[in-house]
C-alpha cells in the first residue's frame, strides 16, 4: 500500500477574486504518475499551482505527508521537497546549462551535488553535450529536459509538472513524455498536467479529469482512458 | 476545388462568411481552407482543442492577422485586408479573453468612452464650448444606461471598473461593444475564469441581446458543457480545419469531434 | 595631443562609468531609476573628507610638496594611508547611504506594490533629504575650515593639488587619472569574475533573469538584491572620492552639497542608457564613452572650429545621446553588440501553432 | 516686522504660480499618464518670453521717450539692464496701454511657444513609455537649461546675474497688490478651465487613454493624438505659470535667470510633490494641496527663511541660518513626498469621475432605465 504524498481536502481556490476550483478532494499516491487532464480553462493548471501555493486558497486544506501546508509560501514548500516545473520560463535562459544545474544544487554539499549531476547525465545524456551552452539557445525538448534536471538535482519527494508538451511538435512531445516516464521509473512521484489526453493517460497510473473547476473523474488512468463517454465527459456535456 | 461563391440569400442571412481561408505559420498550416458562415442575429459557437486554429480564425476575421489565401466577407463586403479599427466602424467588434477596462473610470464612464464621434472629445473646445456637446452627451448617457440595464450592470454604474468581478468585466466589455455600435460581437472565451453562476448570468444576457436586439455573436469557448444550451449553431475545428458544423447537439456528438478532443 | 585633457577625460570617464554601473545595477534588480544615485557619491565624499582631515590633523602630518627624483619622479603631499583611508571611508559612506535608501524607503514601497512612478519619486525625495543633510553637515562641521587647518586653501573642497603627481620632463600626470582608470578596469574584471565564476554571481544573474524560478529553487532573491545595492553604493562612494580629488573635471564645480551631484546626474544616466539599462558591462562602457565625448571630443571640436565656448555645452551632448539611444536603440551598446557582433542564438523549434492563452 | 498685507500678497503670488504649474502637470501626468519630468523647461518658456522678449519690445517701443534709438534700446535693455529698466519703470506708469499690451503679449506668446515645445516633446512621448520617457524629458529639460544658461541670445542675460523685467503693473498705482491680483485671477481661470475640462468628454477620454491605451485604440480612439494634445495644452499652461512668475517681483526676487527658471527642484519636482499630495487627476485635490503647502510651507520658508531658521537656534551648534532654511525646505519636501507615498498614495482627494452632466441630471436619466 503506497503512501499518500499530497492530499487536498475540500479545497476552494482561484486567483485573487476569481474562483476556479470548487470543493476539490484529491490524493496523490507515492511513486506514481498522476495525470490531470481536462479542457482548457477547466482549472487543471490552477489545481497544480494550488498544490504548490501559487494560488489563493479560500477554504479547505492541503496536506503534505499529513502535514498541513495550506498557508506555507512556495519557497518553504521547495525546502520540504516539492519541485514545480513551470510551463514556460522554467529555466534560466541567460545562464549555461552547467550554471542552471549549479544553481539548482546551490545548497547541496559538493559531493552530493556531483553525485546528482552524474545521475542527471544518466537520465539525460544530451545535457552533457550542451553543458557550456547558453540554455536559451537549446531546442524546446532540451529545455524541458533541463527543467526536469533542475528538479532532479534537488531530489524532491514530488514533481509537479505543468503542461510540458504545450507548444512542442508531436515528435518532441513524445520525447518529453518519455522523459517524464523515466523520471517516475527512478522512483519519483509525479503529478502531470497534460493537454494531450491520450498520450498523457497512457504513461500515467492515476487519472484525474477536471471539468469546470470540479473533479469529474478520479481513478486508474487506464479506466479513464477506457471510459466510453470520455470525450463527452471531457467536454462537460454530461 | 472551385471557390465557393457567396450567393445573394446567403449574404442576407449570414453576417460573416469566410471563403477558403488559409493561414500558415512557418511550416505549420494553422488555417486550412476554412469556410464558415455566421448566421445573422444568432449565437454561434466555435469549439476545438488547443492548437486547432480557433484563435487564428478569430484573429483573421477581426483583422489582427492577414490570411495567405481566401476572403472574409462581412455584411456582403470583402473586408479581408481592412485594418481592425475600420472593421470596428462597420459594426464588427471583438472582445479579448482578458478584459481590458479603464480601471479608474466608473462603469458608466467606461461605456460612454465608447460613444462614436463625440464632439465633446475635442480637447481644445471641450472645456470652453460646453453647449456644443451637452445634447450629444445627454443622448449618449441615455443610450449608456439603456445598454447597462440590458447587460445587467445598471446597479453598478457609479462604481469604478476596478471594483467589478471577472464576470462583470466581461459584461462591461459587451456593453462597450454595443455602445460602439457593434451588431456583431466576436468573443474569445468569455467564460474562462468566471464562476459557473456568473457564466449562466452572462449567457442569459447574451441570449437576450441576440433575441431582442438582433446582435450576432460568434463565441469561442472551451467550457462547452456550461454554454452549449445557449447557442444556436456550432462549428468544431481540429488541425486547422472545420470538422463539423450544425446544431450544437449534432456537433458535440460528432465522432470526429469526440475523437479530436482526446488528441493523437 | 593635450595630456591634461586626456587625463581629465580618464578621471571623468571613470567617474561616469562607476556611477552608470550603480544606476544600471539598481535598475536591473529594483526596477527603478535611482535619482539619488549621484548624491550617494557625495555622501561618501563628505565622509571621506572628514576622515582624511581628522586623520591628518590628528597625526599632525604636514603636506610635503617636494618632488621625489628617481626612475619615476613623483610628488605626493601626504602618506598613502591618508588616501587609502579616504577611499575606504567613501566606499563605506556610499554603502550606508544606499542601504538606508533601500531598506527604509524603497523596500516598504515595493512591499505595498507601488508603481514605477511612485518609486522614482521616492528616490527623488530621498535625494532631497540627503542633499539637505549634507548641506547642514557642511555648515555644522565647516569642512572648508577644517581643510583650511590642514592647508587646503580653497573655499570649497578640492583635493587635486594634494594628489599624486608623476613628473617626467614636461609631462605631469596626475595620480587620479591613473588609479581611477585602473580601478575601473579592476572593477570590471572583479564583476566579471563575480558574475561568471562564482556561485553567488550565478545566483545574482538568475535572480535578475527569473525571480520566481530562483525563489522556487530556494534562493533568497531579496538578499541578492540587497547585495546589488551594496555594490551600487560602494562604487558610488568610490566615484565620490574621485570627484573630491578632482572636481574640476568636465567643468564640475568644486564639491558642495548640491552642485556636482546635480550637474553629473544627467551624464550618469546617459552612461547607463547608452550602455543599455540592462547590461552591467554596457554601463561601464557607456559611462566611459559619454565621459570621452563630453570632455575629449568637445574639446577638439572647440579647437577645430575655433569655438572654444562649445565645451560649455558638453552636457547637451549627453542629452542628445539619451534621446537618440532611447528612441532608436533602447537596448543601448549592449543591444547593438548583441544585434551585430555576437553569434546568433539557435532558433527555438517551432510549436504547432502560436501559443494559445494558457488556462486562467 | 511682518507686514501682513505684504505677506498675503506674496503668498497668494506663490500659490498662483504653483497651482497653475501643478494643474498643468496634472493634465499631462495625472490625467493622461505622461510622466513629465521636464516640466521646468515649459515653465522656463514663460520666463524667457517675459525677460528677453516683452522687456525688449517694451524698451524698443518706449525708446523715443527715453532718448535712445530703437536699435540702442534693444541692446541697452540687456547690457545695462538695471539702469535701463529703472528708466523704463519711470515712464511705464503713464502708459497703461503699452503695459497691458505687453502683459497680454507675454501671455499669448508664451502659451503658444509653450504649446509648441509641448508638441515637440510629444514625439518621444508617443514612442516611449514609463520610466524611459520620464528620463528622456528630464534630460531634455536639463539640456535646454545648459543651452539657455550659456547662450546669451536665448536668455538675454549672463548665466548667473539674470534680467530684471520692467514693472508692467506700475500704471495701477499699487503694483505689488495688482501683480498679486493678476496672479490670482490667472490661477482662478486655470482652475475653472481645468475643472471644466475634467468634467467633459475630453477629460474622460484622457483618463481612459491613461488607464488602457490598447483598449482605447480598440474603441477607435486616436491615442497618439490624445497624448499630443495633452502635451500641447498642458505645456501651454506651464508656460503661463512661467509668465505669472516672471511678471511678479514677489516671486522672482526681481531677477529672471536661466538658473532660477530652469530649476528642476522648484519647477519640476515641487509640482510633482504637490500633485501627488493632492491626488493625481484630482484637480480639486491639487488646488487644495497647493494652497495648504504653499501657504504654510513654501511661502513662509522662501520669504522668511532667516526668521524661521532663527526660531530653531541652529547657530548654537554652528549651523548657518541661511543654509538651515534652505535645507529645511528640502527636508520638508522629501519627508512630505515619502509620507504621502506610504500613507495616502492616492492623495488627499482621490480622483473623481468626469461629471460631464450634473450629477442630478445623470441620476434623473438613470431612473428612466431602472429595469
Amino acid at each position: 500500500m503506497a503512501g499518500v504524498v499530497l492530499k487536498l481536502e475540500k479545497v476552494n481556490a482561484g486567483y485573487g477574486k476569481l474562483q476556479t476550483l470548487f470543493d476539490i478532494d484529491l490524493e496523490i499516491p507515492e511513486g506514481m504518475i498522476t495525470v490531470i487532464v481536462g479542457p482548457n480553462g477547466a482549472g487543471k493548471s490552477t489545481l497544480l499551482k494550488t498544490m504548490f501555493g501559487l494560488t489563493t486558497v479560500y477554504s479547505g486544506r492541503v496536506l503534505f505527508y499529513g502535514k498541513d501546508i495550506t498557508r506555507l509560501p512556495p519557497h518553504e514548500r521547495a525546502k520540504l521537497g516539492m519541485a514545480f516545473i513551470f510551463q514556460l520560463n522554467n529555466i534560466f535562459a541567460e545562464l549555461t546549462v552547467w550554471e542552471n544545474l549549479k544553481l539548482a544544487g546551490h545548497d547541496l554539499p559538493q559531493d552530493v551535488f556531483r553525485e546528482r549531476v552524474r545521475e542527471v547525465f544518466k537520465t539525460f545524456p544530451r545535457l552533457r553535450e550542451r553543458l557550456h551552452q547558453k540554455a536559451g539557445t537549446m531546442s524546446g525538448g532540451e529545455r524541458q529536459m533541463l527543467a526536469m534536471a533542475i528538479g532532479i538535482i534537488r531530489k524532491p519527494k514530488i514533481f509537479l509538472i505543468d503542461e510540458p508538451t504545450a507548444g512542442l511538435a508531436p515528435k518532441l512531445a513524445r520525447e518529453v513524455l518519455a522523459n517524464v516516464k523515466r523520471l517516475n521509473e527512478q522512483g519519483y512521484t509525479v503529478v502531470l498536467v497534460e493537454q494531450n489526453v491520450k498520450a498523457g493517460l497512457e504513461i500515467g497510473h492515476k487519472g484525474v479529469l477536471v471539468v469546470n473547476g470540479r473533479i469529474a473523474f478520479d481513478g486508474p488512468a487506464r479506466e479513464l482512458l477506457a471510459q466510453k463517454d470520455l470525450a463527452k465527459l471531457y467536454m462537460g456535456v454530461v | 476545388m472551385g471557390l465557393q461563391v457567396a450567393r445573394e440569400e446567403e449574404l442576407q442571412e449570414h453576417v460573416i462568411i469566410t471563403e477558403n481561408l488559409v493561414k500558415r505559420f512557418g511550416g505549420i498550416v494553422a488555417l486550412d481552407r476554412v469556410n464558415i458562415r455566421i448566421p445573422k442575429g444568432k449565437i454561434t459557437l466555435l469549439i476545438g482543442p488547443n492548437g486547432s486554429g480557433k484563435t487564428t480564425l478569430v484573429n483573421v476575421i477581426s483583422g489582427f492577422l492577414l490570411p495567405e489565401e481566401g476572403r472574409v466577407i462581412f455584411k456582403g463586403k470583402d473586408i479581408t485586408r481592412l485594418p481592425p479599427h475600420e472593421r470596428v466602424k462597420l459594426g464588427l467588434v471583438r472582445t479579448f479573453q482578458i478584459p481590458k477596462p479603464f480601471l479608474n473610470l466608473t462603469v458608466l464612464e467606461n461605456v460612454l468612452v465608447a460613444a462614436e464621434g463625440h464632439p465633446g472629445e475635442n480637447p481644445y473646445t471641450a472645456a470652453v464650448l460646453r453647449s456644443k456637446w451637452i445634447p450629444f452627451e445627454e443622448e449618449a448617457v441615455e443610450r449608456a444606461f439603456d445598454i447597462l440595464s440590458w447587460v445587467g450592470l445598471y446597479q453598478k454604474w457609479e462604481v469604478p471598473a476596478s471594483d467589478l468581478s471577472g464576470g462583470q468585466l466581461k459584461l462591461l466589455e459587451i456593453a462597450r461593444a454595443i455602445m460602439k455600435g457593434a451588431d456583431t460581437i466576436i468573443m474569445d472565451e468569455p467564460a474562462a475564469g468566471v464562476n459557473p453562476t456568473l457564466v449562466h448570468e452572462l449567457f442569459d444576457r447574451i441570449v437576450r441581446l441576440s433575441r431582442e436586439r438582433g446582435v450576432t455573436f460568434f463565441i469561442i469557448e472551451h467550457r462547452i458543457g456550461l454554454v452549449a444550451k445557449y447557442v444556436d449553431y456550432a462549428y468544431a475545428m481540429n488541425m486547422g480545419r472545420v470538422i463539423a458544423e450544425g446544431p450544437p447537439d449534432y456537433v458535440l456528438n460528432h465522432p470526429d469531434v469526440l475523437e479530436s478532443y482526446l488528441g493523437g | 595631443m593635450n595630456v591634461n585633457i586626456l587625463m581629465g577625460t580618464l578621471v571623468y570617464g571613470s567617474v561616469l562609468a562607476l556611477l552608470s554601473l550603480g544606476i544600471t545595477l539598481i535598475y536591473m534588480t529594483t526596477k527603478v531609476f535611482n535619482f539619488a544615485h549621484p548624491r550617494l557619491s557625495l555622501f561618501g565624499a563628505y565622509l571621506a573628507i572628514t576622515a582624511m582631515a581628522a586623520y591628518i590633523t590628528g597625526k599632525g602630518i604636514q603636506p610635503d610638496l617636494t618632488v621625489h627624483e628617481g626612475i619615476i619622479p613623483y610628488r605626493l603631499a601626504y602618506p598613502a594611508s591618508v588616501y587609502i583611508i579616504g577611499a575606504v571611508v567613501a566606499i563605506v559612506g556610499g554603502i550606508i547611504a544606499a542601504m538606508v535608501e533601500y531598506y527604509l524607503i524603497l523596500k516598504p514601497l515595493l512591499d505595498r506594490g507601488s508603481d514605477y512612478l511612485q518609486l522614482m519619486i521616492a528616490t527623488l525625495a530621498y535625494d532631497f533629504i540627503l542633499m539637505a543633510v549634507l548641506f547642514l553637515y557642511n555648515t555644522h562641521v565647516k569642512i572648508v575650515s577644517l581643510l583650511n587647518k590642514i592647508n587646503v586653501q580653497s573655499t570649497s573642497v578640492d583635493f587635486s593639488s594634494y594628489d599624486l603627481y608623476i613628473m617626467k620632463g614636461y609631462l605631469t600626470i596626475p595620480g587620479d587619472a591613473l588609479y581611477s582608470t585602473l580601478i575601473v578596469l579592476i572593477i570590471t574584471a572583479a564583476i566579471y569574475i563575480l558574475l561568471f565564476k562564482t556561485t553567488l554571481g550565478v545566483k545574482m544573474r538568475a535572480s535578475i533573469e527569473n525571480p520566481p524560478l530562483a525563489e522556487v529553487l530556494g534562493i533568497n532573491v531579496r538578499r541578492i538584491y540587497a547585495l546589488s545595492w551594496i555594490i551600487s553604493g560602494a562604487t558610488a562612494g568610490l566615484a565620490g572620492f574621485f570627484i573630491m580629488m578632482r572636481p574640476s573635471v568636465a567643468g564640475l564645480k568644486p564639491i558642495s552639497a548640491t552642485s556636482p551631484a546635480d550637474e553629473i546626474v544627467v551624464s550618469a544616466f546617459a552612461g547607463s542608457i547608452v550602455g543599455g539599462v540592462n547590461s552591467i558591462f554596457g554601463s561601464l562602457a557607456g559611462g566611459m564613452l559619454i565621459g570621452f565625448i563630453e570632455v575629449y571630443v568637445t574639446f577638439f571640436i572647440g579647437i577645430a572650429t575655433g569655438l572654444g565656448a562649445i565645451t560649455k555645452y558638453s552636457r547637451v551632448i549627453s542629452m542628445f545621446a539619451v534621446g537618440l539611444f532611447l528612441l532608436f536603440a533602447p537596448q543601448g551598446l549592449a543591444g547593438l553588440y548583441k544585434k551585430y557582433l555576437a553569434p546568433p542564438p539557435a532558433a527555438p523549434e517551432l510549436g504547432e501553432e502560436e501559443h494559445e492563452e494558457g488556462e486562467g | 516686522m511682518v507686514n501682513l498685507a505684504v505677506m498675503a500678497e506674496q503668498i497668494i503670488s506663490f500659490i498662483a504660480v504653483y497651482y497653475i504649474l501643478s494643474a498643468s502637470l496634472n493634465m499631462k501626468a495625472g490625467m493622461t499618464g505622461i510622466p513629465d519630468f521636464g516640466q521646468a523647461m515649459f515653465f522656463a518658456v514663460g520666463g524667457i518670453v517675459v525677460g528677453n522678449l516683452a522687456t525688449r519690445i517694451a524698451a524698443v517701443i518706449a525708446a523715443p521717450e527715453l532718448g535712445v534709438t530703437r536699435g540702442e534700446a534693444w541692446k541697452l535693455v540687456i547690457t545695462q539692464n538695471t539702469d535701463f529698466v529703472a528708466r523704463l519703470n519711470e515712464i511705464l506708469p503713464h502708459k497703461p496701454g503699452l503695459s497691458i499690451a505687453m502683459i497680454l503679449f507675454s501671455l499669448v506668446i508664451a502659451m503658444i511657444l509653450g504649446g509648441l515645445l509641448g508638441w515637440l516633446a510629444s514625439y518621444p512621448a508617443l514612442r516611449l513609455r514609463g520610466d524611459y520617457l520620464a528620463i528622456m524629458l528630464l534630460t531634455a529639460s536639463e539640456g535646454l537649461r545648459v543651452l539657455a544658461t550659456y547662450t546669451v541670445s536665448i536668455m538675454g542675460s549672463t548665466p548667473t546675474v539674470g534680467l530684471t523685467a520692467p514693472n508692467f503693473f506700475g500704471f495701477t498705482g499699487n503694483a505689488p497688490l495688482w501683480t498679486s491680483v493678476f496672479a490670482l485671477i490667472m490661477a482662478l481661470l486655470t482652475y475653472v478651465y481645468m475643472e471644466s475640462f475634467h468634467n467633459s468628454p475630453g477629460g474622460r477620454l484622457f483618463r481612459a487613454v491613461r488607464d488602457d491605451e490598447e483598449s482605447a485604440e480598440a474603441l477607435g480612439k486616436d491615442v497618439a493624438k490624445v497624448r499630443r494634445d495633452a502635451m500641447i495644452i498642458g505645456s501651454a499652461f506651464a508656460a503661463l505659470a512661467g509668465v505669472v512668475f516672471s511678471l511678479n517681483p514677489w516671486t522672482t526676487g526681481s531677477s529672471i535667470a536661466a538658473q532660477s527658471i530652469f530649476d528642476r527642484v522648484f519647477w519640476t519636482f515641487w509640482p510633482w510633490a504637490l500633485m501627488i499630495l493632492g491626488g493625481m487627476a484630482s484637480n480639486r485635490g491639487v488646488g487644495l494641496a497647493t494652497t495648504i503647502v504653499v501657504a504654510l510651507l513654501i511661502g513662509p520658508i522662501r520669504l522668511y527663511k532667516q526668521d524661521i531658521a532663527r526660531l530653531f537656534h541652529v547657530q548654537a551648534v554652528g549651523i548657518d541660518v541661511g543654509y538651515f532654511a534652505n535645507a529645511l525646505e528640502y527636508i520638508l519636501l522629501g519627508v512630505l513626498i515619502l509620507l504621502v507615498l506610504l500613507i495616502r498614495p492616492r492623495g488627499i482627494i482621490p480622483e473623481p469621475p468626469s461629471w460631464t452632466l450634473k450629477k442630478d441630471k445623470i441620476k434623473e436619466i438613470a431612473r428612466k432605465y431602472q429595469a
